[in-house]
């Protein structure tokens, strides 16, 4: 039984932690925060993929570094612990994956070793409407290799250079790489909960979409793709969720009322004693989601749900009682307390809400049991 | 048990209807947006002339005062009234509610002269000045100094979350006097004049992008000793009959149409088994808010009855915004989960519902601090309600200057 | 406006507590409790019918009262404040209101007067087995006026004279007044969560029963039934509640750990704190059910079921975290907690728990939405 | 990462497991039902001594004493094997974890030399008497008095909340000495002999009908200074030791298994929508369940994991009791509302799964409580882990006898 990650990964972990502590301080998240024009942090971009962390699961072959798994979710919960602003996820925890995945030896040639220098951003187009993703959902169709349709909210889709487009192809439908910038493609950025995360609205008339994976299995492959996501999006959450419990924490020790630390009052340390556990509890949960992730284990949709769930719950949890605990600062905009509150909803909705992975974890569950 | 009123209450109710009638706009929209709009000052100025001079305003006060000398169970009744029509926004809440009436409580004869009609007619606008970056939950940990010079005193320090500081003419100001005897007891409360030289007044940026509060500094404001409300060192004995008239008021019913826009959202929206609104998930919860604000809506019920019947009201009202606080995060958050994907989006063009679960998404943070957080109340029904201890106090026998303070 | 109970009212429900106190010590409770034969207090059972408390709410033409519901509501609280082991819910939350609400003239003669009296103990019938009752689980079936089938649990089954029993005539279920003492009828007393209240196991074969109602309308008559009694049980609910509230309260105010009471911990202030809001929420709701009930409001439906969904909640979050407060002691058999702890189950699931009933509350809601 | 052996660990578990299958009978039931059976002594007994000699009893302790000398993670990967066999129960538990390594910590070699091998051979039980009524969850209240009386000390007072006291041998005793010192410097702990006069034990009935716990009763008990174990006023020392070691042992992994037992019932019942098992309400809560679960049983893992790398596991062990108390009651709370009506029985003949969430709704409360209540745990969790203050302490400078006490 080794049910943790090696030395050589809590040292990646902690060169990452220093990295991003040099590179990505609150000042570069509030420069995206702040200026709209700014839809993710060009420089930290460039710092990251001269790290190679973008390649980090990209086999040699195609131009990564192949560590694997495993070193993508220490990376992954630096990144989130930083609330990094930049296209990292849907580059590498969609468009990377989908490709490995999926992809054509031709297409993985083609792309990732781009996306490993970090000259691709990509984005995860699959959304059309609110409501749960779902086959009957969508509208958007390709047809002769075009495509047509509109996508909302695609996250980092305002600056992607490649997407990977859920569109139906006859009855059923399909996942297709598209390059954006190719004809046929309007993108109007979003107002949304997160100024630090970018989104936006693409509109495809007849751009050349090229298919990606097996025809008709579009579905099942967003479905594949959403679980290996998920659970590096849960580490992201895992770190963030650890950095606003320190916030809570350091405030909490610090800040008097009555003359006491209001960290001494059992209102605040039972708040941080819950969150703490929270924490624990995602982070056991991710964990076992890496290990099946990292194996191809038969459990990673089971393991990648509970993951979900319980990183879900955690951030969302932290990042508002931390808040909670600031008291008034804390619901200022000078202070970071909603920095955190908004990525725990860009980081809860962007794979699908916890809601409709519940109902996804059950359903595994009851195909366990019946077996 | 019964919501009909009696002959008495009944044609004093028909009276202000008549009257609202034929001096305010019938009301426009759901009733609610009323309460977001930006105060319109003028408006609100006239409406509030106009219900001074026909008795309508500050119903209980006496009527040398410019009230209209009634009883409480009338102002209930006008308050319900004047909810049905469309009236402009009430910057005089805070000065008519709290400030005016420590004034009339504390004040000498010659600034209860000087200030309560013009108060009354809307003329004149108060702002409490209380709070303290450093003070937090604590108000009683007030930093900002007074140090007599002659005839005057001179105020350096700062306040924090004041409504309406930038429109306000006067403000009930809480000050140090003296830093060498317990807390409670250096206090002195003064009256000043928002516009005079040394007073500055800062807006607050929230997390919501909105801006409801003000910062004021005072940089060697000098006051006369005639502006002093109360005894020196009596500033806490006068603060408590403020925040005691504060925690009168009747806490508002709370988020009861929240259930239909919720309702609405899942008919809109499908979940992986099929439509939301058929989600027994979704259902229980809307049935458990729904209970919580029906459960408000009755208590204030309950609260009115016992004016009506001139009784003072129980401690019931305390729980009102701890709960809606609460149920509108919730709510909200659910409403995220129901949107899915989309529920990132703010835009009110694109966002379901115009983005209302999104704004509210970003507000109840604040709802859930604003007025004494969600762990304040709860102490204060701990321990006003229940009856139970206080927590140990380090800060109670020591001179305010020795008290342990963080960063 | 006058939203809360009249002088007269006040001046019944004081009396009856002072009364209750008198006749209802928790040794009486207790008595009940440890006696297995035992099934209620027939002396306390006695001294109620003697109050008149029976026919509070049957008008005097039938031998009551004639007080009205408001009345039987604040005895009602009193009642579950004292956790009284007699079957008063039975006889007259359920089998009174149903004679008084679909009963014949002959019916309502031949019975009413006699529960007035306390000469007749009553019972309603509807549960065959686990889960929430549905016309489609109902088994019991009437042939030429003779009952046969298994109804469980009944409360009170096991000591009452006259039962309301819903059984199918044909395709479609009615209600039925079957009279115990006949032939045809077995009663077996089953081990129940709250030993205070007793429940049988009723089996008939052949026992003569009277259409109570019109035929086929069972499940809408048991429903108001149930709606009646959602309300008045909401009030023992709430008197159960407060009573335990009051005792943490009174615990935590004279138990002391580590030098100080341990009501001055702030994780025993919020918790009585939270245990003050929902009693609160409840009996608010509970008042609002109480005026449909007197009035016969169109609302009746759904304020009865706001009324039980708070009420559910109240006594039982007031009942396990009372047990909490009282930490070690509180989880023997010598301290009352468990009393109330067992009590808020019974009254929870008596007219069926709370998950159904807010799902009854949820489409009453969306019939007024449509409408 | 990964959930295979190393060589060495895989070599270790098949070297147990083999000794295992030789010497202890397959499993019957379902794994769960061993831990209700009562304790069989003479089978526990046997178990025991077996263990003890073949090397498999106190793995990590000195042969000398009779361990097995091994490392914490061979232990652990018994621990495994053995959970995976029937064994009888384990009455050694408190004795070997807790009373016997404070013995080998601060008592004297004499008692070192009469204690440890019996009690690693099963030949002798220990309890621990540290909690009292008035105490609760401050142990350091101990009021059981200890005064001397020449070379012997005389007790007289009361424990509670001792498990196994009615078949123990012998018994480790916290006793107030010097009531005139503050709490923590009076107390001075004791070796006893359950047998002795003035010794009486007697169970404490508790709600659910079990009694798994005793009260002990202490009437001029008198033990030799011999007896004691560590200085006279080093109690508390003492009595840490021995709470280290309780914090130590590995948290189980908690109510995995609750899932499918609901699962279960939700197929065999209908709510008024359709089938329960279908109902989206339960099917979150389930989701939310599981995932407590999983994460408590991967927690587990982790502990392991260090312990294997011979590293001091974190506190995350800490959250296991507070997060599965409270699953364990509301899971049977929602048995209870699937249930309905029905839900009221708990004929085991009658209520579905043979009433087993009747049952787990009546222990529910006892597990909140027992070994700490959630507020407590929550208390180490924000001192311990998170490095909170702790509470203001009114108890710490005074004299004992001095410090307020309830009714």
């Amino acid at each position: 039984m080794d049910f943790d990650f090696s030395d050589d990964q809590k040292f990646l972990k902690t060169e990452a932690r220093k990295f991003l502590e040099g590179r990505c301080g609150v000042g570069v998240v509030r420069g995206v925060l702040d200026d709209p024009a700014q839809s993710y942090d060009k420089g930290l971009w460039k710092a990251v993929a001269d790290q190679g962390w973008l390649g980090a699961a990209i086999p040699e072959t195609y131009g990564g570094l192949g560590l694997g798994h495993l070193e993508l979710c220490v990376i992954a919960e630096e990144l989130g612990r930083a609330l990094a602003p930049i296209p990292f996820s849907s580059t590498v925890y969609f468009v990377a994956e989908a490709l490995l995945l999926a992809g054509s030896e031709t297409q993985k040639q083609a792309w990732l070793p781009r996306i490993a220098r970090g000259e691709v951003i990509g984005c995860f187009a699959t959304s059309e409407r609110a409501g749960v993703l779902t086959e009957a959902q969508i509208a958007a169709k390709v047809d002769g290799g075009k495509l047509t349709g509109v996508k909302l909210p695609v996250t980092d889709g305002d600056v992607a250079d490649l997407a990977v487009v859920l569109a139906k192809d006859g009855g059923r439908s399909s996942l297709w790489l598209v390059d954006l910038s190719g004809p046929g493609v309007a993108r109007e950025t979003l107002q949304t909960l997160d100024p630090t995360r970018s989104a936006a609205k693409l509109t495809f008339s007849g751009a050349s979409a090229e298919r990606l994976g097996e025809p008709g299995e579009g579905m099942s492959l967003a479905e594949q793709v959403l679980n290996r996501a998920a659970v590096l999006l849960a580490f992201e959450q895992v770190g963030g969720a650890d950095r606003a419990l320190e916030m809570a924490k350091d405030y909490a020790l610090h800040r008097y009322a009555f003359g006491r630390p209001i960290g001494s009052y059992q209102a605040i340390k039972h708040k941080l004693a819950d969150i703490y556990i929270k924490n624990e509890l995602a982070r056991s949960n991710a964990y076992y989601g890496a290990w099946a992730l990292q194996t191809g284990a038969a459990e990673l949709a089971t393991a990648a749900a509970a993951a979900r769930v319980a990183a879900c719950e955690a951030f969302w949890f932290a990042a508002k009682e931390n808040l909670q605990t600031h008291g008034g600062m804390g619901y200022t905009w000078e202070v970071d307390c909603h920095l955190f509150y908004r990525r725990a909803q860009q980081l809860g909705l962007v794979a699908g809400g916890a809601k409709a992975w519940k109902e996804r974890l059950v359903s595994e569950l009851e195909r366990r049991n019946a077996a | 048990m019964d919501f009909n009123d009696t002959p008495e209450e009944a044609a004093y109710r028909a009276e202000a209807r008549a009257w609202l009638e034929a001096n305010a706009p019938a009301r426009t929209g759901n009733g609610e947006t009323g309460l977001e709009d930006p105060v319109s000052m003028d408006a609100a100025r006239a409406w509030q002339r106009k219900k001074a001079e026909a008795g309508y305003a500050c119903i209980t006060w006496p009527k040398a005062w410019g009230g209209g000398g009634g009883a409480s169970w009338q102002s209930v009744i006008f308050g319900q009234e004047e909810a049905k029509v469309a009236t402009p926004g009430n910057p005089f809440a805070i000065g008519l509610g709290m400030c005016v009436p420590t004034v009339m409580t504390a004040g000498n004869e010659a600034d209860k002269e000087r200030f309560v009609k013009p108060a009354v007619l809307g003329e004149e606008i108060w702002c409490q000045l209380f709070s303290e970056p450093s003070g937090g939950s604590d108000a009683a940990a007030a930093r900002t100094r007074a140090v007599r010079d002659g005839d005057d005193w001179v105020i350096n320090g700062q306040k924090v979350w004041t409504s309406g500081a930038h429109f306000s003419d006067f403000g009930l100001l809480l000050t140090r006097t003296d830093p060498d005897v317990p807390k409670h007891k250096g206090l002195t409360m003064f009256w000043i004049d928002m516009k005079a030289p040394g007073v500055e007044v800062r807006p607050i940026h929230q997390m919501s992008g909105a801006s409801n509060f003000n910062e004021v500094y005072f940089t060697d404001l000098r006051v006369k000793d005639s502006q002093r409300v109360g005894a020196v060192g009596e500033g806490w004995r006068v603060a408590v009959v403020t925040l005691m008239n504060e925690r009168l008021s009747v806490g508002g019913g709370g988020g009861g149409s929240g259930h239909r826009r919720i309702f609405k959202l899942a008919s809109d929206v499908s979940t992986l088994a099929g439509p939301a609104a058929k989600d027994a998930g979704l259902r229980e919860k809307i049935a458990e808010w729904f209970v919580q604000a029906e459960g408000l809506k009755y208590t204030t019920y309950r609260t009115m009855t016992a004016l009506s019947r001139g009784q003072t009201p129980g401690p019931e009202s305390s729980i009102a915004k701890v709960v809606s606080a609460t149920v509108m995060q919730d709510m909200a958050n659910t409403a995220m989960e129901l949107e899915d994907q989309f529920g990132i989006i703010t835009d009110p063009k694109l966002a379901p519902l115009a983005g209302a679960f999104q704004s509210a998404l970003m507000a109840a943070p604040g709802m859930r601090i604003a007025g004494g957080t969600d762990e304040i109340l709860r102490n204060i029904i701990a321990e006003r309600v229940l009856g139970l201890p206080q927590d140990v106090r380090l800060d109670k026998d020591v001179a305010f200057k020795d008290i342990p303070t963080g960063r």
